[in-house]
């Protein structure tokens, strides 16, 4: 990895488990033997309200720890939507999660809109794997982190009995990825 | 919002923008916050002659969504501010909403010094057993064993008995309720406020998140259910074990600002004189 | 009790007062309500004399549990429209600050007064000091203005007392009278009471309560207060607010109100702060001094000028906000500046800020509960 | 089911459709958090949960107005027009204070 | 539970470590063997970790009823040896100011944590700030002497935990670890726990207890401290003093003790006061910042070099005692300082202070609850 | 000062330069000092394992006569500063001595948690029923209708009853005695360092100067004989106007310090395991 | 009579002279404040106060050495030799801790 | 009287009565149309500790409000005398009540020796107005203050039913000043 800066933010609600995902990229960033910074916020509301996880990578020291413009945005839920819409990055990656942000992207031409939670559900069983998706996703289209590292991370942070449905999903994730790449990125996926 | 008839509580809420509340799915403070508005509306009573104050915590967050004269003050020292307001205007019917935390950790000598005055003041205490909002502390009320996030082996101390120590401080009427228990809930707080000196009104209230996860407690619907299952009226000989709702005391003791206003009329008289 | 009581004033006599009664007359010469205070040394007399009288003039005394109940239930009896203040000493003025940051932030009209004593810690209760004028610009957390007054003399103790009050309702902020044990418990003659007391009443809101904000700055820097009970109802809080008095995160509101809360004070710092120069014009050196220290400070002023040496006076009234560019104009004015404190440097700091190395500045200074004397003055002088 | 949300009118919820006598429990989308309590303690069992967690007045003919979804509803999310009130409307008693 | 704990320390490792969870784990590498806290955002993380891993090496954890208990039990807990702390923020850090005068009057060795949070008043509790600075050093009533350190990084959290246990056992003096919600939440990169730790132990007395005066001038300027119920039994108190511990009015006495107070810290500023200046060689202009702000400031300094500018970087890691010295020759050496801070500019005024005008002083400031960014500070320093 | 035999007391006391006390003359608070040194004789404790700690008042000056581990504390604040001491040295006996205003007014709260750990500490309240130090304000314990100085028409307040207020909260042991009870009170404060948990004896004691002058008691000698004539052993049914002196409360209930000793044990056992 | 004061001596007082016994009660005049309280409840009225305002045991044979003189002094200032310490002396039953 | 700073301690034990006759002293300047400051100190002792009263006296604002050096200094007890003995002032007038300090005056030429007390008693009935004769001495020595000002003074301020007594004092301590006056000063009156 060249001397670069990563920062992902990841936003949504309370319980799609965004910080469970930044932190196994951070901790995969670490794994490479990057420095990597997490903050976690939450509203006032303690459930159900706004989720947001900022991740930065570096491989040289990380001196101010907040994002300054992300590099990669994914959003996963209609409220984060609304909240974000109107100032997306205009380089870098943003990816809409489809399952959640019904309203047609047509006016956003940089979005990568991808069901997540739907194929979260279809490769799983369930829609809570979502994050995971996403993870695979972002870290196959950028490259900050590794796979072996990624998937070392996600054995250590996953909780009892759910790595397989995990890994399962980081791996549709990566696919995803990989399809974007060929078939040609931009919007429009499968929604 | 203006469909005034349809929700008489609705007539007494900041509807503008407070809502939703940032209360969590379930929590009971904001049935509480309904009891209290139907105990003023069955008093008759105006928005402009009720105060509600309350301290820092979840349940400190409460007045903001009300249309009274609202102050959320510090954390612990709600009764103090509210007793210089009522001395100020004894006009004015004070309610006074704490957390447990709020009212008997930080908060727990204000509050028997009120009781011992016996203040002319409401006083609730949305007791849910566990600090809130700082995200699921041990209260001075979580029962012994229980778990909080400062008490990773169970909590090891005892907690306080609320309406005991009320009424060994001096309070004129105490009482204890639950937020399943709603409807009765409106009673004892309008009969609170009704009574002169200082009324507590302890409030057993679900907090599914910061205790119900901690303790595998489940949801605000299992916790409601406990409530309706572990409780009993005051007085109901044939559940020894529970825990008895119902006016626990009520008695006849010279309020404080009564007094006060006594001792002015003598004061002046013998300056006169 | 609800109305504000009427300011007391009469046919100034000569008398003997104490410093702590002159406070206490002072605030009921003001109109005060309602006092709420915890005993403590030496500030004692104060809350004496205001037990028996406030009940006489309708007013109400209560002794609470402690310092921080007691700040606290000055705050509700102010919201609920009455003059309000409190007594302490250190300890005391220690318990209350997480209060004076409350009343600050929401912006209510009271009086704190600080008699203070030799610390830290218990220190020595019956002897003076002046180790609190840091903490009485900075003992709360987070940033907030303040108002601090310092008397000198027992009628100035009278009269700054109802200035306290003035300022509060103006500026609608708390004001705290940083006074000592010297000032508190001696007693020397006064003509008092003053034959006119000029009392600032609360701005109240001219508009209908649909249209009142509390917090507002299109009315100005010091919004209008309507006490509880009137028709107005608003939310009030200590959590960083709009101008409704609602919680509020948005960056925008929290500038508004916060900008507004330092600018209130800040531009009127000129209207604010008092600073009496004495045998100023042609003096090369000046003692600066404020509280009972300023006394030991003009007595050696005019010892000096009596041996011919060209030494001026500059008392502070005001301690908070502190007039920097007044300060910096007197230190191109002399070569030394002689800061003279009961305590180990605080306004020092402040006069060096100030002066910027155009004078030398140098502190004397003692915390043995013993006041500086002329002649250690003096002796600074050589 | 779309979630209703955003213009702070209170909307009959889609259960209103299900039933003959809809407004016999209003339903504040808005301000539902979907935790349930309505459902689970109404006596007569006359609301169910739709399919995005919202409350339903799904046999209207079974709910007696008691009002317990209303008292129970933490966020004032359910009225009951026709619920009793309490009696107890006398004038008020004030402190004597 | 009353012998001192071992320090903790083992193989270092690359993880992911909160701000937070670093001061609870450098407090256990110090030794900590009593924490005494209430609840708080942001600073719940210290106790949550510290309830579950003091009792699991046989130290103890303790929720108080209130902030003022809190240091009151550490205060008394290190009277019985234990190496003790609190963790707080703004609302109870204004609480403990009594407490904290009472620790630096009888000299007690305890560590107090404060994560800043946007303040005044409740403020908003999620969000950072640096407003306590000024509070840090003069919250309580009275004059005291300080040692006040403020971390900017993660593992500096760590190390400066325990450094700030090994101050307060070398100067007999609380000491405050002033930190702020950035770094207390953020996580990052660390590699600990540290190989080797070194840990202060208490200076024990060599004298048998009849000649044994736990205040004395004529064992150094910190004397040797033994807790309770070892056999030398003395008297502690916060009345003025006298070195065997008992009040005093004697002036003598009182000065002794005084100034040996000062002296300790004073005399050792240098050793104390840590500044670390960054490409400060060439320096035309200099950003001063400390805590979380100094890393914006890092990054902006940065910066600012590769776009060729002659800007420099001191971050002070020591705020109190100030190193008057140390800015004022830094002040001699660039044109220009630049002070961030998140609050109205506190730090700003001692840095003026010391400057006295040699280099133009500018603060960069913000108090909405945001960091001060990169591009804020370069902005200042066109 | 060295006369050991002739009064067992002295070996206890600071004689060198501390003595007279700074007490005023027929004040109580030294009595009480006799019976604490006499019950620590009584039980055979050494000096070095007793700490005896204190808040701010004319009874803060208590520990600087008697050669323990002594600690004069803050206002208000020496059973925090106790339940850390206790914790860190569980070993030791630790004795809080505070005024009737030091432990409950500033001090409230402080108290009733301490109740509610049951933290094995002996808490000796010296009830004069004024603020002796400050000069003689009124108190929580100045009965309704006495003066003080800042209750110029007589207290308009209830007074708090320490004893129930102890018992609710949570407390082991509760005594009350007197000073003019000088012989039973020191075997009540031996059975309160006896006991496991939280022990509280409150002493009725005269302050002839500060409470005395203001409410026109009398001297000391007239005090102690109002101590004499309106108390009575508990449970004295031929008397029911008095107080009740002796063994209030005395249960077994879980000491915190000892509690948290068996958390520690499984903490490290859960650890290794 | 002359005040006693100063050197920190325990004295007999005068009123050692005045009986026969004179031991039996131990007066420190240095430290008595002249209360009154020992004279006021001595129930054999054996002491009796001085011109000075001191206590003084001026009949020692009906001293029964009772100690209640010794226990009431606030001051530390009388001492019984003779007074019966409680039979309580067994080993400390420490608190299990 | 010429313009002029009077500096007046008194020393004794409480119970005294200093801080009465302090404020007489104080009170009579102030009727005099003169300024006057009085500080009035205990020990932390409450009853039977120390006791000092000081008088400033000035036809001038007062403002040091401390004596610097005692014009006149009045010593009512022996723990008082034993305090100071060592520091006397050198000039002015320095009074000793003999009825307390039994200790031999031969050593302090400077000092006028009084038995207050007695004559008090003597005057009185009553040694409590000791404080009133040695404020009759010291104004009838000094004129610090007129007697129409010192006598209404001290009808203002004497307790009900006390000032008969009170004003018997005075005279009598007016009438020894008198006797000293002719008598010639100095130490060793009537001891
Ligand atoms: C002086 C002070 N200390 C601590 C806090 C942090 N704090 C906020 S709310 C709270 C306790 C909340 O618990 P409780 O009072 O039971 O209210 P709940 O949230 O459970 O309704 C605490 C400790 C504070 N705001 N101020
Ligand atoms: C924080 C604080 N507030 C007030 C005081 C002043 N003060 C000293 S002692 C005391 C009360 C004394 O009354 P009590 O506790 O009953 O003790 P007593 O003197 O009667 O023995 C007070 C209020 C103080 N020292 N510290
Ligand atoms: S944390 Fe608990 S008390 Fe707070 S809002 Fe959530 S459920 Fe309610
Ligand atoms: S109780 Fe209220 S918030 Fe909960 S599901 Fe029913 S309507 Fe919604
Ligand atoms: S009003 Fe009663 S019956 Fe009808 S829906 Fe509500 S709870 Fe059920
Ligand atoms: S004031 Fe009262 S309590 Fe204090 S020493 Fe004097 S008599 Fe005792
Ligand atoms: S020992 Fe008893 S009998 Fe003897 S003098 Fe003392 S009190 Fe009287
Ligand atoms: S009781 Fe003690 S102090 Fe009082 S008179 Fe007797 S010996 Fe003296
Ligand atoms: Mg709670
Ligand atoms: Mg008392």
């Amino acid at each position: 990895m060249k001397n670069k800066r990563w920062e992902v933010r990841l936003v949504g609600q309370g319980g799609q488990g965004l910080g469970l995902a930044g932190t196994v990229l951070a901790e995969a960033a670490i794994e490479d033997g990057n420095n990597a910074v997490i903050n976690h916020f939450f509203g006032a509301q303690k459930r159900g309200g706004p989720s947001q996880a900022d991740v930065i990578i570096s491989t040289d020291e990380i001196d101010y720890p907040k994002v300054l413009q992300p590099d990669v945005l994914v959003i996963f839920s209609e409220e984060a939507f609304e909240e974000c819409h109107q100032h997306l990055p205009e380089h870098g990656l943003v990816v809409v999660d489809t399952s959640h942000v019904r309203r047609a992207l047509g006016g956003f031409p940089l979005v990568t809109a991808v069901p997540l939670s739907k194929l979260s559900e279809e490769a799983t069983g369930s829609s809570l794997s979502a994050n995971i998706v996403a993870l695979g996703l972002v870290a196959e289209r950028t490259k900050m982190v590794s796979r072996r590292a990624l998937s070392q991370a996600l054995r250590k942070l996953s909780p009892a009995g759910g790595l397989h449905a995990n890994q399962t999903a980081l791996k549709r994730g990566m696919e995803i990825a990989e399809s974007l790449r060929t078939g040609g990125g931009g919007s429009g996926f499968g929604v | 919002m203006k469909k005034k008839a349809a929700i008489p509580e609705h007539d007494y809420l900041r509807t503008h923008k407070r809502f939703p509340s940032v209360w969590c799915p379930g929590c009971g403070i904001g049935t509480v916050l309904g009891a209290i508005i139907r105990a003023v509306q069955a008093l008759n009573l105006s928005k402009d002659e009720v105060a509600l104050l309350s301290g820092i915590g979840c349940t400190g967050r409460m007045p903001v969504y009300v249309d009274f004269n609202t102050m959320h003050t510090t954390h612990g020292r709600a009764l103090a501010f509210a007793t210089g307001l009522k001395l100020a205007r004894p006009d004015m019917e004070i309610i006074v909403v704490m957390g447990d935390g709020d009212a008997l950790a930080i908060g727990g000598n204000h509050f028997i010094h009120a009781a011992r005055r016996n203040v002319e003041l409401t006083a609730i205490v949305v007791n849910n057993r566990i600090y809130g909002m700082t995200g699921g502390q041990v209260s001075p009320t979580t029962p012994t064993g229980e778990r909080g996030l400062t008490a990773p082996f169970g909590q090891i101390e005892q907690a306080f008995d609320i309406a005991r120590m009320a009424e060994a401080a001096g309070a004129s009427f105490v009482a204890r309720s639950t937020t399943y228990h709603a409807m009765e809930l409106d009673r004892l707080i309008a009969r609170g406020i009704e009574k002169r000196g200082f009324s507590v009104i302890e409030v057993l209230t679900q907090c599914p998140v910061s205790y119900g996860e901690l303790n595998q407690a489940g949801d605000a619907v299992e916790m409601l259910k406990w409530f309706r299952d572990n409780t009993t009226p005051v007085g109901d000989r044939a559940a020894p074990g529970k825990i008895p709702r119902g006016v626990l005391v009520d008695r006849e003791l010279p309020g404080y600002v009564e007094t006060y206003q006594k001792l002015i009329a003598s004061a002046r008289k013998r300056a006169r004189a | 009790m609800s109305d504000p009581l009427v300011p007391r004033h009469g046919q100034p006599k000569a008398r003997l007062m104490q410093g702590n009664v002159a406070i206490a007359e002072g605030a009921l010469a003001a109109g005060l309500g309602f006092f709420a205070a915890y005993p403590i040394t030496p500030a004692n007399e104060i809350a004496t004399v205001l037990s028996r009288a406030l009940p006489r003039r309708g007013g109400v005394f209560i002794q609470m549990e402690d310092e921080i109940a007691s700040l606290s239930a000055v705050i509700g009896a102010s919201f609920g429209r009455l003059k309000a203040a409190t007594a302490t000493s250190g300890p005391g003025f220690s318990l209350m600050q997480e209060s004076i940051g409350y009343a600050a932030a929401v912006e209510i009209p009271c009086v704190i007064i600080d008699v203070q004593r030799a610390g830290p810690s218990t220190g020595m209760p019956g002897a003076p000091a002046q180790g609190d004028v840091m903490q009485a610009r900075w003992g709360t957390h987070g940033d907030h203005p303040i108002i601090v007054l310092s008397p000198s003399y027992v009628r100035e103790a009278y009269e700054l007392t109802i200035h306290a009050f003035n300022l509060s309702e103006e500026y609608r902020t708390p004001v705290i009278l940083l006074t000592d044990e010297v000032l508190g418990r001696m007693s020397e003659r006064v003509e008092l009471p003053l034959p006119q007391v000029q009392v600032q009443q609360r701005h109240h809101p001219e508009v209908p309560p649909e249209w009142y904000f509390p917090f507002d700055n299109e009315a100005g820097d010091v919004p209008p207060l309507i006490s509880f009970g009137h028709g107005y109802r608003y939310h009030v809080t200590g959590l960083y607010h709009d101008k409704a008095g609602f919680p509020t995160g948005r960056k925008d509101e929290i500038d508004d109100w916060q900008d507004r809360l330092f600018r209130k004070i800040d531009n009127n710092v000129e209207r604010i702060a008092r600073i009496e120069m004495e045998e100023m014009d042609d003096a090369e050196a000046a003692i600066v001094a404020y509280g009972s220290t300023a006394r030991g400070a003009r007595h050696a002023m005019k010892e000096a000028r009596q041996q011919g040496k060209a030494v001026g006076l500059v008392r502070l009234v005001t301690l908070w906000p502190f007039h920097y560019a007044a300060m910096a104009s007197i230190g191109r004015s002399v070569r030394r500046l002689i800061v003279a404190e009961m305590n180990r440097g605080q306004m020092l700091g402040e006069v060096e800020r100030a002066v910027k190395g155009e004078a030398q500045v140098v502190g004397v200074n003692r915390t043995d509960g013993e006041m500086i004397s002329p002649s250690q003055l003096l002796e600074a002088l050589e | 089911m779309a979630v209703h949300r955003g213009n702070g009118r209170a909307r009959k919820a889609r259960s209103a459709l299900l039933d003959e006598e809809p407004d016999k429990v209003v339903l504040y989308h808005d301000w539902c958090k979907r935790c349930g309590i309505c459902v689970a303690f109404c006596p007569r069992k006359a609301l169910t949960t739709d399919e995005a967690g919202y409350p339903q007045l799904s046999a209207s003919s079974q709910c007696n107005s008691c009002g317990l979804c209303e008292v129970l509803c933490p966020d004032f999310a359910v009225t009951v027009p026709a619920r009793r009130r309490p009696a107890r409307s006398r004038a008020k008693t004030k402190k004597q204070t």
